[in-house]
């Protein structure tokens, strides 16, 4: 194995990008989701159609926005609407092929916790709260999803379900009436995860370069299903790399200033 | 009809303890000065509404001004926590905090709804989700034509909403430009509105992806430049994203922030 | 992903015999070349969806397009009655025509709960009004907070919605300018979308009171200069109010109406 | 009495003019409602906020438009808006002041019909339909109503009703939930009509110069209820009838073109 010339973050948001087809309209959110998006769109996917909630339409920023309201989203979009609008007619409205989430916490059938650790009247600690994730989960036609992976973010019970997934697994969301198919992919520092067919619960389908599936078990809450093959992410490409440091170099570089 | 006033004028005439008020700008043009002015002038038992509460209900709630919190997004965009909002959560500090809470998307709905005189919201949402669980007023609504169940949420009206605008003309109507998020559904869900500003022009420069609100929906216009700083106004400043960071440290700590609150708003002149 | 099309390419792969259609674009941008294209092209048993006739419907149903039409206000702007649609309610000539009445409130609510995905829209609306006695899909509803009953209308979804805009951009992304009217929603409620312009742009002008509509929810983009002839297009040309009252006269009389029907369009060369 | 030197229409349009205060937001619809509302912000009223329900809020057209969505409207506009916003937050968002309608025919409260003569499967006419009257009648705060009358215009009872006036008279506008107070005045080619403060009938209460109360009994369609005190019309002042015959030669020579 070569030596590692990239970090756990760049694999991640390699590997995230890569499954965003040209083309795609991709409801984006902060961080990895917002990286991951972006870099598809500057490498293999130049059509792919970034959404911000503030209500940003086709936005093309040259560096990563802080927050899904920083001015050159509105600057470099197509267009420009009404946070109302954003929800309704094009969330909503079944115009969004792919949701881009990361979450605090996770469970085996992808339902999402992030609004408390511990009770909701007497929290242990108080996340930020659901913001657009729980219509882009259920109204995006898919979702992607993109997390660090330990005990305390894949675990066996969420404390709250700030947003869902498979619900209880199997038919359990098809009944549900969510419009969209729920999450495909779940990308972690450790490797991928995709739903069963059948029990929607979240196999292992692919290790990254350098780790085993004991170190995924020991990261996850439950007992975890591997698949009988299991693949492995390629190592992000020379080029994918570049643009991914030119583009952080420049976010740098902007947001440094007052 | 718009009157224009100094901010600590608005303030004073058209916030009342215990008024129900909406400081909005999502994620942007988010209105820090007259959020200080309310911090300066003592205005208590505030239920404020707000989708993202930001840096500056962060400072409201730990001032003390608020006894409940309407939101869909509570953290500090980028970076992490709301120390002081989680301080109030946790551990009632300053006072215990009554929190009602929403997806963006319900939110959105409440105050559009608000805005056209509607009682309540209707949206495809909050499916499989615990939120309705802990928030009451959230219901489900059967659909006449296909039986389905969808949400309703109750439409926001709120005593008095608060935004900032890039421009006031002579008149009072204002110019919103970028980012246009909640701010003209706040103005028309609520009761009264005060709006700041960061110039007053003789003509409007009308840029692409601009809105105007016309006067006779506005209770007040103040000039307040940098009325929005830490906090953008596109086309006249960025975002303070230094600062932004610094908060973290800032609010974690009760004595550091209570200081911080002193020197910067409580200590700095009124907006008069 | 808009394609460039013609427009008789365009009605033929997008309109089917059968179809609910809207052709839209309120008082402003009306589709007539289309519309025209579609009677060259002898579509059938359309279900025309349409806030004002005008005499865009008028034409479609005196020329026996129709079998069915969803309305708000079926006069001729300024000038007085549509003679076709009178003839074709009054006396089913060509044909019977099953129409479905609703106000503009009503319908402007129906087509955005169409573009929200919502089965239905609410509004305080047809208090009063007999409207509700003859338009069977209008019903109530209560509020799930207040008790109150609202009046709720079943979402408009048409299988394809035509608009005639100022600009198109190389990639197909669409600006409409002035009167924006009900565009938006009736693209974004619709099934397919075919959109007419005045010409393909490098860049968009972005002049005031401006909105963009992307490539992505658009079927097919087609050039037609004077595409909205003889309403108006701002920017471009006026309306041609001698030719709404002049009309008045043609529409009048059956066999005026079908000679100037088959000089003008079905004679007339197709968009292609 | 001085000789007549002016129209009957130039009466009704400067009379209805009369009764916009400045600085009001009227909802107008095309035709006489359009001219006196122009006139009145020609005249006393520089500041009334004139809206069309294509959307367009605070125009200020320099000539009167043909129809509801002319290009000037929206060119002189303060905002222009969609079609579901103008009717959403605007109308039913209870921020119209005054409401100004015509009407194809009239009850003695004020329910107006614009959809049929005769039966409704089988209409002997045929009329343009609801448009924005049933929610402006009912959402606007007041109503101010501009018609020519005869006793096909001022029925005892109408074929269909439109738009709600006063419903069945007596408190039962009230009861209907409508939040606008109604129709506060009648302005026809005759005189003025003002419904009663409590059984809501409409009750002549002015007669245009040389008009007596027979020629007004003779061209309504029910027994006329007249208060006891008539006041007259005033005579439209020489500025406003010049102000509003130059606003009637701009338009005239804007339209003729084209």
């Amino acid at each position: 194995m070569p030596e590692t010339t990239y970090t756990n973050d760049e694999l991640m948001a390699a590997e995230a990008a890569r499954h965003l087809r040209d083309g795609a309209v991709c409801f984006v959110g902060i961080g990895l989701p917002s990286t991951a998006a972006n870099l598809a769109r500057l490498t293999h996917a130049p059509n792919l159609v970034l959404i911000y909630e503030s209500g940003t339409i086709g936005t093309k920023p040259s560096v990563l926005p802080l927050s899904i309201g920083d001015g050159e989203l509105a600057e470099t979009a197509d267009a420009v609407v009404s946070v109302p609008e954003i929800f309704a007619y094009w969330l909503q409205g079944g115009r969004i092929d792919v949701g881009f989430l990361g979450a605090a916490q996770i469970d085996r059938y992808c339902n999402l916790n992030t609004t408390v650790i511990g009770d909701y009247e007497k929290p242990k600690t108080r996340l930020p709260g659901a913001g657009g994730a729980p219509e882009i989960a259920t109204s995006a036609k898919e979702v992607l999803m993109i997390m660090k992976q330990d005990k305390r973010t894949f675990v066996d019970r969420l404390d709250f379900v700030t947003t869902a997934g498979y619900f209880t697994g199997g038919d359990s969301r098809e009944r549900s009436g969510a419009p969209g198919a729920g999450p495909t992919r779940v990308i972690t520092n450790l490797g991928v995860f995709v739903p069963d067919s059948k029990t929607k619960e979240l196999t292992l389908v692919q290790l990254h370069p350098g780790v085993d599936v004991e170190q995924v078990r020991a990261a996850t809450g439950w007992p975890l299903r591997v698949a009988g093959e299991l693949a492995q992410t390629p190592e992000p490409p020379a080029e994918t790399l570049a643009v991914l440091r030119d583009l952080q170099a420049r976010t740098k570089a902007a947001h440094a200033g007052g | 009809m718009a009157e224009f006033l100094t901010l600590a004028q608005a303030i004073e005439r058209y916030v009342d303890n215990g008024d129900s008020v909406a400081l909005e700008g999502f994620t942007h043009l988010i209105p820090f000065a007259a959020g200080h002015e309310i911090i300066r002038q003592g205005k208590r038992d505030l239920a404020l509404i707000r989708m993202t509460p930001d840096l500056i209900y962060d400072q409201l709630i730990g001032a003390g001004s608020a006894r409940k919190l309407i939101f869909s997004w509570g953290g500090n965009p980028g970076v992490g926590s709301l120390h002081r909002f989680r301080d109030a959560v946790e551990n009632d500090w300053p006072a215990p905090l009554e929190i009602v809470e929403h997806s963006h998307a319900a939110m959105a709905a409440a105050y559009a709804a608000g805005a056209s005189n509607l009682p309540f919201g209707v949206l495809r949402g909050y499916i499989g989700s615990d939120l309705p669980k802990q928030n009451h007023t959230i219901k489900t609504i059967e659909c006449p034509f296909t039986g389905e169940h969808l949400a309703a949420v109750p439409a926001l009206r709120p005593d008095v909403a608060i935004v900032h605008a890039q421009q006031a003309n002579r008149s009072g109507d204002v110019l919103i430009h970028g980012i246009i998020g909640i701010q003209k559904e706040a103005i028309l869900a609520a009761k009264r509105a005060i709006v700041t500003v960061e110039e007053i022009v003789d003509e409007f420069s009308h840029p692409p992806h601009s809105i105007v609100v016309p006067n006779w929906v506005i209770s007040a216009v103040c000039e307040v430049p940098g009325g929005a700083k830490p906090s953008y106004a596109h086309g006249y400043y960025h975002r303070d994203n230094a600062f932004y960071i610094e908060w973290d440290t800032i609010a974690r700590d009760r004595e550091r922030f209570t200081a911080w609150i002193d020197e910067n708003v409580k200590k700095a002149p009124a907006n008069a």
